[in-house]
C-alpha cells in the first residue's frame, strides 16, 4: 500500500522534517534526524528506481485530481535515474557532514544547517520529480532560497556576497522561468507538462511560443551555470561550507540539466527545439566553449576549491554538448557524465572538505607536501581527479568514451578533439594540486596535522569506489542512461 | 491598429518588467538591486494578473446570476508567486544587512575593491 | 432624486480630488517639512473624507456604505497619528524650520 | 470606465518605476516601491484578482517596505552614483524586452474571453468547483485543493526565508528592550496602537475564516496577523512585544503550520486516499474538503504569521 | 590463468615490498623473486603458444562489447619475454646501484618498478585495444613516481614532460583513434587480418593510422619524442629497464599490434598515408641520430640513440611486409639487450666515478676495462655488425625494404648505422686509447658494484647469443606474420 505513495513520500518526508530539525536544539540531534531522513530518502529512491525498471513510467495525482487540473507526480528512467544522483550523494554527504560542520559553522546555526539541507534536498527531489510547470517553479525556489542560506553559512565574509550574488542571478532566472511558464500557460492553458505538449503543437509555431522558449531556457541555464551565464558559481563553491559545496556540485546544476532535458525533450520536443529553434546548435557551441574557457581558467586558480568549480563548469559543457548532439547516444552520453560527474566532483569537494577541517585553508600554496601528512585524503583526491581527466578504469573514462563516440557518429569529429583536449586541460590542473601535494617540502611555517577522521573519508572514499565500480562495470548506469535517453527522444519527437 | 489595442497593456507591463530588470544588473548599490528584483517580479504578477483579465467579467467568487468570470488559475499561481517574492526579498535584505556588517558598504563596486585587495 | 444624489456625490469625489490635488501640490511646494505636513493632512482629512462621502452616496445604504464608513473611521484615526508621530520624530531629531525673513520682492 | 482606471494606474505604475531608477535615496526608493506595490495591488482589483490584491497590499505595500526600511536603518541610506555607464545592461534589458514584445504579437488580445487560457482548465474550474470542493471562492478552493501542493510548497518557501533570516541575523532571544527613548514619548502613537491592535488581530481572524467566501485565506490573515505584532513591537518596543509572543514560540510556531499542512497530507494518505486528498477526511466528500482547506489554511496562517515576526525580529534586533 | 597471474604478480608485490619498507633484504628478496617468478611464468606460456595455442580470458565488460581481455599471441610473448627476463637483470642491477649511491625511498622505488612491470605484462598479453590503452596508461602513470624519483626541481619538471607528451598524445590522439575505430568497425579485439578492411576507406583509415602512430607517442615519433630525453633525470635502471626496454618498447609494439591486427599488413601497404609516415619515422631515425651526436651527457645521447632506434621499428611496421614486421620484431629485442647493456654502463660509470659526461671519460676504460668493453659490444649491435644480434634486425628490415622497393628507406637505414658508427663508438675508443689529461698514472681498477657488473656482462653475453641463435625469436615473428 505504501509502495504507491512513494513518489509523494520522497518529496514529503525530508520537507516535513526540516521543520522538525529546525526545532531540535541539540546540533547533534539535529544532524542525526537529518541523517535518518537522508538514508530513508534514499531507500525511497532505490525503491522507485525499481518500481520505474519494473513498471515503467509511474504516475501519481496529488489529492486525487485528474492530471490537467491537479498537480502530477511523474517518474520516469531519467527522472529516476536524476532521483537516485540526489538522493545518493545527500545520503552520502549527510555523515561527513556531521565533522565538517561541527568546525565550520558556529554551533548556534548547524540545527537550522540540517534544516536548510533538508529544504535543499526536498525542493532538488520536487523539481524532478513533478510534472506540472508551476510546481516546478515552487521547488526551484525551494531549493534555490534553501542553498542560498547554506552558502552564505560559509565561514569567511566572501561567502555572504557569493550568496548574495547567486540570489541576485537565481531569482532573475526563476523570473524568467516564471515569464515563460506564464506565456506558455497563456496559449495552451494548461500547466502540466505532458499536457502542454501535447496542447503546443497547434501553437507551437507562434511568436509568444518561441519567446516562451527562449526564456525558460535562458532562466534555466542561469540555474544550471550554463557558459557564459555561471558567473555566481565560481563564488558560491568557492566561499560555501565544504559539505554543501560538495553537495550542490553533485546535485543542484544537474538537476537543472534535468530541467533542461525535461523542456527540451518533453515540453517543447525535438522538432521545435533543435529543428525549429536551432537549440542544439547554439548549446554546443556554448558547452564547447564551456570546456575551453572554464578549464583554462581553473588552470590559473590557485584556490583549489575554485578551481573544481570552474572545472565544474567545464562539466557541466561536457553533458550539455551530449545533449545538444539530440541523437540517442548523445542525450544517454549526456545522462552518463551526469550521473558519473556527481559523483566524482563530489568526492573532489569531500576531500577537500577533508583537507578543510584539517588544515584551514584550500590554496594550492597552503598543501604542500600535504601527501605526507594526508595520504588517504590525498589519494582520494588524486583517485577522483584522475577520473575527471577520463582515465581508463574510471567513470570519467567511460562517459568521456560514450560523449566522443555520440559525438562521432553525429560527425562532429571536431567536437571529439575538444573533448580530448578539454581533458588534457583537466590534467594541468589536477596535476598542479597533485605536485604540491606530492613533491613539494612544506614550508617552515606550517602546521602538523592529522589525517581526516574517518566518518569523513569513508564518504569520499565511498564516491570514489563507486567511481571505479562504474569504470569496470558500466552496464547498469549506461543501460539506465540509454533506457531513458530512448524515452525522452521518443517523447521528443512525436 | 488592433494590434496596439489589444496588446499595449502587456507592452506597458513589459516596460515595467524592464525597468526593475534594469535596476537589478545596473545598480551597484545592493539594497536597489534587491529592490529592483521585487519591481521585477511585481510586474511580472501584473502581467499574470493581465493575463487571467476575461473582458466582462468579475473576480472568481461564484455567485448568483453571474456567468463570466475572470480565470482563477493565475490568481492562484500569483498567490504563491507572491510569497515566494517575498520570501526572496527577505533574504536577499537580511544578506544586505550582514554585506554590510562585514565589509562596510553596500556597494557592489567597493565590496569588489575590497575582495581585490586581500 | 437619482438626478440630485448623482450631483451631489459626484461634486463630493470632484471636491475632494481638488483638495488632494492641493496637498499634494503643497507637498511639493512648501519650503521645510513642518509645512509640508500641513499640506498633507489636507489630503487625509477633506480629500479622503470628500471622497469617501462622494462614495457612500453613490453606494446608499448597503453594506458598502458600511464599510466606508468604518474606513472613514480608521482614516480619522491615522491620519493624524501619523502626522503627530512625524512632526514628533522630527521636533526629537531636532529638524529645524526654515523661517524666511526676507520677503521676497 | 474599467479601462480608464486601469490605464491611469499604468501610467502611475509607470511613473513610479522610473522615479525608483532615478532617485538617489534609498528612504525615498523604498517608499515609491511601498507605493508601486500598493498600485498595483489596485491595479489587481481593477483585473479582478481581489485575492492577490489583499495580499499584494499586505506583503508587498505592507511587509517588505517594513524590511526595506529596516535595512535602509541598519545600513545607509544614500546610493553612490555607479562608476561605469551601464551599456550593458541597458543592452540586456532592451533585448529581453524588445524580446518580450516580439512574443506578445501572437497573444490573444488582452480580456480577450476566448483565449486558450480561459477555455480549458480554468473553465471546469470555475464550472466543477461548486459541485466537487463547495466553496464559492474558487481561488481558494484551486489554492487549497487542487493546486493544495503548490502551497505546501509555498508555505515551505516562506519557511526557508525565516531559517535564512535566522541563520544571517539571528535574534537576541532575552527581552533586551531596544526602542529609541523617542518612542516612549510617543503616548499618541502607543494609545493608538493599543486601540487598533485588537482590531487589527479580529480582522485577521475575520479574513483567515472567510477566506473561502470571498477575498482571503491563510497568507493575507498570517500576514495582518503579523503586523498587528509589528505595530505593537514599533509602539511598546521589541522586548515588550517579545515578553507577548518570545522568539521560541514563533520558532515552534513556524514549524507547526508547515508540520499541520503535511499532516493533513499524510493523514489523507493513512485513510487511504492520495496525498492531500482532502474528500477522505470526512464521510462526505464535500465536508472533508471542507475540513481540509480549513486545517491547512489554518496551518498556512499560523505559519505565514510566525514566519513575518521571525522576519521582523530578525531585522529589528540586529539594530546596535 | 596463468596469464592473469602473469599481470597480477607484480601488481601485487608492491603490497609486500611496502610491508617490508623497514627490512631492506626480504624487501629487496621479494623483489628478486617476483622477477624470477615471473619469468618461470611467461616461459611456462612459450610452448603452448608456439604450438598454435592462444591462451585467452576475458575478466570485465565496462561498456557492453567493450571487453577488460587478455590473449597470449606470438608478439606479446615475445615481449613479455624479453621485459620479464630484463626485470631479473635489472633487478640485480639495481639493488647494487641503489644501495652503493644511497637513494632515498627505495621501497617506493621498487613498488613502482613493479607495478610499472605490471602494467608492461598487461600491455603484452592485451586481447584488445582497450585493454592495451587501459595498461598504456597505467604504465605512464606508474612510471611517473619513478622519473620524479630525484624530487628536484628539474625532476618535477621533467615530469610535467613526461607526463604531458605521453598522457596528452595517448588521450587526444590515441583514444581519439580508439573510440573512432570502435564506432566503425563495433570492437577493438586484435585479429589476424585486421577488423578494419571492407569497413573504411583507405582515405579514413589513413587519418585513422596518423591518429594511431603520433597517439602512440612511447614510440616517440617526431614531434611527440621530447619527453624521453627529459625522463633521463631518472635513476639509471629506471632510464635502463624503463625507458630502453620497458616503455618505449611498449610504443614500438603497440604500433606492431595495431599495424597487424588492426589494419592488417594488406590492407595497410594500401593505405597511402603510409608512404608519408614512413617519411616522418626516416625523419625521425636520422635528426634524433643526428642530435645524439652533439650530446655530451652519456645518458642523453643514449636517450637519442633510442628515439633513433625505435624509428627502425616504426619503419618496420610500416613497410607493410611480413619481413619488415619480423624486422621490426627482431629489432625489438636486440636492441632491447644492447641499449639496456648501454645504460647499465652508464649506470656503472656513475656509480663507480660520479661521472656523466663523454668529456670527462677519457682513459676510462683502464679503470672499469669490463664495463666499457660490455659498452663496446653493445655499441657494436646497436651498430648491427655481425656477430651481434643486432646484426639480424637490420638485416631483416634492409630484406624488407628491398622486398617493396623502397631503395630510399634502404638508403635511411644505412645512413643512420653510420651515424651509429659516429656517435657510439668514439666512446670506448676515447675510453680506451686516450688519457685522462691531468692523471697520466694509472689508478688502478675501480668497477662498479659486483651486482652491476654481473647484470651487465649476462646482456652483454645475451647480445652475442642472439646472433648465433636467433632462432626462437624469429620462430615466434614468424607465427605473428603468418597469421
Amino acid at each position: 500500500m505504501l509502495s504507491t505513495h512513494l513518489p509523494a513520500l520522497q518529496v514529503v518526508l525530508p520537507l516535513a522534517s526540516a521543520p522538525v530539525c529546525l526545532l531540535l536544539r541539540h546540533p547533534r540531534h539535529a544532524w542525526a534526524c537529518a541523517l535518518t531522513i537522508s538514508w530513508l530518502v534514499l531507500a525511497i529512491a532505490v525503491m522507485l528506481v525499481q518500481q520505474v525498471a519494473a513498471t515503467g513510467t509511474i504516475s501519481y495525482a496529488i489529492g486525487a485530481w485528474a492530471t490537467p487540473w491537479g498537480i502530477e507526480y511523474r517518474i520516469d528512467m531519467a527522472g529516476a535515474l536524476m532521483i537516485l544522483v540526489v538522493a545518493t550523494i545527500g545520503a552520502v554527504v549527510l555523515p561527513f557532514a556531521g565533522r565538517s560542520i561541527q568546525q565550520e559553522i558556529r554551533k548556534k546555526h548547524s540545527g537550522l544547517f540540517y534544516t536548510c539541507f533538508l529544504l535543499c534536498l526536498a525542493g532538488l527531489l520536487g523539481i524532478v520529480v513533478t510534472g506540472d510547470a508551476f510546481n516546478l517553479f515552487v521547488f526551484l525556489e525551494i531549493s534555490s532560497l534553501s542553498s542560498y542560506v547554506l552558502i552564505s553559512l560559509g565561514c569567511t565574509r566572501r561567502a555572504l556576497t557569493a550568496a548574495f550574488q547567486y540570489l541576485v542571478m537565481g531569482t532573475i532566472g526563476a523570473t524568467f522561468i516564471l515569464i515563460g511558464v506564464g506565456l506558455l500557460y497563456m496559449l495552451t492553458g494548461t500547466l502540466n507538462m505532458v499536457d502542454i505538449s501535447q496542447r503546443l503543437t497547434e501553437v507551437a509555431d507562434t511568436r509568444t511560443i518561441r519567446v516562451a522558449f527562449a526564456f525558460v531556457t535562458v532562466g534555466v541555464s542561469i540555474k544550471l551555470a550554463l557558459f557564459p551565464l555561471h558567473l555566481w558559481l565560481p563564488n558560491a563553491y568557492t566561499f560555501a561550507p565544504s559539505v554543501v559545496s560538495a553537495f550542490f556540485a553533485a546535485t543542484a546544476t544537474k538537476v537543472g540539466i534535468y530541467v533542461l532535458l525535461r523542456l527540451f525533450f518533453t515540453v517543447f520536443g525535438i522538432g521545435f527545439s533543435f529543428v525549429a529553434m536551432h537549440v542544439g546548435e547554439i548549446m554546443m557551441l556554448l558547452a564547447a566553449a564551456a570546456m575551453m574557457v572554464a578549464s583554462l581558467v581553473a588552470i590559473f586558480q590557485n584556490n583549489v576549491k575554485r578551481m573544481l568549480a570552474y572545472s565544474s563548469v567545464a562539466q557541466i559543457g561536457y553533458i550539455i554538448l551530449g545533449i545538444s548532439l539530440a541523437s540517442r547516444d548523445g542525450v544517454a552520453a549526456g545522462m552518463i557524465h551526469l550521473f558519473n560527474h556527481a559523483l566524482i566532483k563530489c568526492a573532489l569537494f569531500l576531500s577537500l572538505g577533508c583537507i578543510f577541517l584539517r588544515l584551514g585553508s584550500v590554496e594550492l600554496q597552503d598543501m604542500r607536501g600535504l601527501a605526507k601528512r594526508m595520504p588517504w585524503t590525498m589519494a582520494a583526491f588524486v583517485a577522483g581527479g584522475l577520473s575527471l581527466i577520463g582515465l581508463p578504469l574510471t567513470s570519467g573514462f567511460i562517459s568521456k568514451w560514450y560523449l566522443v563516440g555520440a559525438a562521432l557518429t553525429d560527425g562532429y569529429w571536431p567536437l571529439a578533439v575538444l573533448i580530448l583536449l578539454s581533458s588534457l586541460l583537466a590534467l594541468i590542473y589536477i596535476w598542479r594540486v597533485v605536485e604540491t601535494a606530492y613533491f613539494q617540502v612544506p614550508g617552515a611555517g606550517m602546521p602538523l596535522v592529522k589525517e581526516a577522521p574517518a566518518s569523513m573519508l569513508i564518504p569520499a572514499w565511498l564516491l570514489i569506489g563507486a567511481n571505479f565500480y562504474i569504470g569496470v562495470d558500466a552496464s547498469l548506469v549506461s543501460g539506465i542512461a540509454h533506457q531513458a535517453a530512448g524515452i525522452l527522444i521518443e517523447q521528443g519527437v512525436r | 491598429m488592433s494590434e496596439l489595442l489589444g496588446h499595449y497593456n502587456y507592452w506597458i507591463v513589459i516596460v515595467l518588467m524592464m525597468t526593475g530588470f534594469y535596476i537589478v544588473i545596473a545598480r551597484p548599490n545592493l539594497i536597489k538591486k534587491v529592490i529592483g528584483l521585487f519591481i521585477f517580479q511585481t510586474s511580472v504578477f501584473i502581467f499574470f494578473i493581465s493575463i487571467a483579465k476575461v473582458e466582462g467579467g468579475t473576480a472568481p467568487i461564484i455567485e448568483e446570476g453571474i456567468s463570466v468570470y475572470s480565470n482563477p488559475l493565475p490568481h492562484v499561481l500569483i498567490l504563491t508567486a507572491i510569497v515566494v517574492g517575498l520570501a526572496t526579498t527577505a533574504l536577499g535584505l537580511a544578506l544586505v544587512v550582514r554585506i554590510r556588517e562585514a565589509y562596510g558598504t553596500i556597494n557592489e563596486d567597493d565590496i569588489h575593491v575590497q575582495d581585490e585587495e586581500r | 432624486m437619482d438626478m440630485v444624489l448623482a450631483v451631489l456625490s459626484w461634486s463630493c469625489l470632484l471636491g475632494g480630488a481638488i483638495f488632494l490635488l492641493i496637498g499634494a501640490l503643497g507637498v511639493l511646494r512648501f519650503p521645510d517639512f513642518y509645512t509640508r505636513l500641513h499640506a498633507v493632512s489636507v489630503c487625509d482629512t477633506l480629500g479622503a473624507g470628500l471622497v469617501l462621502a462622494g462614495l457612500m452616496l453613490q453606494g446608499g445604504f448597503s453594506l458598502v456604505t458600511v464599510k466606508l464608513l468604518l474606513m472613514f473611521y480608521f482614516m480619522m484615526f491615522t491620519g493624524p497619528t501619523a502626522v503627530h508621530a512625524l512632526a514628533q520624530a522630527a521636533m526629537q531629531g531636532k529638524l529645524q524650520a526654515v523661517v524666511d525673513e526676507h520677503e521676497p520682492e | 470606465m474599467e479601462n480608464l482606471i486601469n490605464d491611469v494606474l499604468l501610467g502611475l505604475l509607470m511613473i513610479t518605476g522610473f522615479a525608483i531608477v532615478r532617485m538617489k535615496s534609498l528612504l525615498g526608493v523604498t517608499m515609491l516601491t511601498s507605493i508601486y506595490s500598493l498600485l498595483s495591488a489596485s491595479l489587481f482589483v481593477v483585473l479582478d484578482a481581489v485575492d492577490v490584491a489583499l495580499t499584494e497590499a499586505a506583503i508587498g505595500a505592507g511587509i517588505a517596505t517594513v524590511l526595506m526600511v529596516a535595512t535602509v536603518a541598519l545600513t545607509t541610506d544614500e546610493e553612490k552614483v555607479p562608476r561605469h555607464t551601464p551599456l550593458l545592461p541597458l543592452l540586456v534589458v532592451m533585448a529581453t524586452g524588445a524580446a518580450l514584445i516580439y512574443g506578445t504579437l501572437d497573444m490573444p488580445h488582452h480580456g480577450d474571453p476566448l483565449a486558450p487560457a480561459h477555455r480549458y482548465v480554468a473553465d471546469s474550474y470555475l464550472h466543477d468547483s461548486p459541485v466537487e470542493i463547495g466553496v464559492p471562492n474558487v481561488v481558494t478552493s484551486v489554492l487549497a485543493s487542487y493546486r493544495g501542493y503548490d502551497t505546501l510548497g509555498e508555505v515551505t518557501v516562506i519557511f526557508t526565508a525565516a531559517a535564512g533570516v535566522l541563520a544571517l541575523l539571528g535574534y537576541r532571544t532575552r527581552g533586551r528592550n531596544i526602542e529609541a527613548a523617542g518612542i516612549r514619548k510617543q503616548v499618541v502613537l502607543r494609545v493608538i496602537a493599543k486601540l487598533f491592535f485588537p482590531l487589527i488581530l479580529l480582522f485577521a481572524l475575520y479574513v483567515q475564516f472567510h477566506g473561502d467566501y470571498g477575498p482571503g485565506g491563510g497568507f493575507q490573515a498570517g500576514v495582518i496577523f503579523a503586523t498587528g505584532f509589528i505595530l505593537y513591537a514599533l509602539a511598546f518596543g521589541l522586548g515588550t512585544a517579545q515578553r507577548l509572543i518570545p522568539s521560541q514560540l514563533l520558532r515552534i510556531l513556524a514549524a507547526a503550520g508547515v508540520l499541520i499542512y503535511a499532516a493533513v497530507g499524510l493523514e489523507s494518505m493513512l485513510l487511504g486516499g492520495k496525498f492531500l486528498e482532502y474528500r477522505v477526511l470526512a464521510d462526505d466528500p464535500i465536508a472533508g474538503q471542507h475540513l481540509g482547506i480549513l486545517l491547512i489554511e489554518l496551518g498556512v496562517g499560523i505559519t505565514v504569521a510566525s514566519v513575518m515576526l521571525i522576519i521582523y525580529y530578525g531585522f529589528v534586533s540586529r539594530r546596535h | 590463468m596463468t596469464v592473469l597471474a602473469c599481470i597480477a604478480l607484480p601488481l601485487l608485490a608492491p603490497v609486500l615490498i611496502t610491508a617490508m619498507r623497514r627490512w631492506p633484504n626480504p624487501r629487496e628478496a621479494i623483489t628478486l623473486l617476483t622477477s624470477v617468478g615471473l619469468l618461470l611464468l611467461v616461459s611456462s606460456l612459450h610452448d603452448a603458444v608456439l604450438h598454435g595455442s592462444r591462451p585467452a580470458i576475458d575478466l570485465l565488460e565496462p561498456l557492453p562489447g567493450l571487453k577488460i581481455g587478455f590473449e597470449v599471441e606470438p608478439l606479446g610473448l615475445l615481449f613479455a619475454l624479453l621485459a620479464s627476463f630484463l626485470w631479473v637483470v635489472t633487478s640485480v642491477y639495481s639493488i647494487g646501484y641503489l644501495r652503493s649511491l644511497n637513494e632515498w625511498h627505495q621501497t617506493s622505488f621498487y613498488c613502482f618498478f613493479a607495478m610499472a612491470l605490471g602494467s608492461t605484462m598487461g600491455i603484452a598479453f592485451a586481447g584488445n585495444l582497450f585493454t592495451l590503452f587501459i595498461f598504456y596508461e597505467l604504465l605512464t602513470l606508474s612510471t611517473y613516481p619513478l622519473v620524479t624519483h630525484a624530487g628536484t626541481a628539474a625532476a618535477t619538471f621533467a615530469g610535467r614532460m613526461y607526463l604531458g607528451y605521453l598522457l596528452g598524445t595517448s588521450v587526444i590522439l590515441l583514444l581519439l583513434a580508439l573510440i573512432w575505430t570502435w564506432t566503425l568497425a563495433g570492437t577493438l579485439d586484435f585479429r589476424s587480418g585486421g577488423i578494419l578492411e571492407g569497413i573504411v576507406t583507405p582515405g579514413v583509415a589513413g587519418i585513422l593510422l596518423i591518429l594511431f602512430i603520433f597517439g602512440i607517442g612511447k614510440a616517440a615519433l617526431i614531434p611527440f619524442h621530447l619527453w624521453l630525453p627529459a625522463a633521463m633525470v631518472a635513476p639509471t635502471p629506471v632510464s635502463a629497464l624503463l625507458h630502453a626496454v620497458a616503455v618505449v618498447k611498449a610504443g614500438v609494439f603497440t604500433v606492431l599490434k595495431v599495424a597487424v591486427y588492426l589494419f592488417g599488413i594488406d590492407f595497410l601497404a594500401e593505405i597511402p598515408a603510409t608512404q608519408w609516415l614512413m617519411y616522418v619515422a626516416a625523419t625521425t631515425l636520422l635528426l634524433a641520430a643526428l642530435v645524439a651526436l652533439r650530446q655530451d651527457n652519456l645518458k642523453l645521447r643514449l636517450a637519442w640513440s633510442t628515439i633513433s632506434q625505435l624509428s627502425y621499428i616504426v619503419l618496420g611496421a610500416l613497410l607493410a611486409t611480413p619481413l619488415g614486421i619480423v624486422g621490426g620484431g627482431m629489432h625489438i629485442v636486440t636492441h632491447a639487450f644492447a641499449k639496456i647493456t648501454l645504460f647499465f654502463c652508464a649506470g656503472a660509470i656513475l656509480v663507480a666515478t660520479q661521472k656523466t659526461r663523454i668529456s670527462e671519460m677519457h682513459g676510462l676504460g683502464r679503470r672499469m676495462p669490463i664495463t666499457m668493453g660490455a659498452f663496446f659490444i653493445a655499441s657494436l649491435s646497436i651498430i648491427g655488425l655481425p656477430p651481434l644480434g643486432g646484426f639480424w634486425s637490420k638485416w631483416f628490415l634492409a630484406l624488407g625494404t628491398l622486398d617493396t622497393q623502397q631503395y630510399l628507406m634502404l638508403g635511411v637505414l644505412l645512413a643512420g648505422s653510420m651515424l651509429n658508427v659516429a656517435y657510439l663508438l668514439p666512446i670506448p675508443m676515447r675510453a680506451f686509447f686516450s688519457r685522462e689529461p691531468g692523471n697520466p698514472g694509472d689508478s688502478g681498477l675501480q668497477e662498479a658494484p659486483s651486482a652491476c657488473v654481473a647484470a651487465l656482462l649476462v646482456t652483454t653475453a645475451a647480445c652475442v647469443v642472439l646472433f648465433f641463435f636467433p632462432d626462437p625469436v624469429y620462430r615466434l615473428l614468424q607465427l605473428l606474420v603468418q597469421g
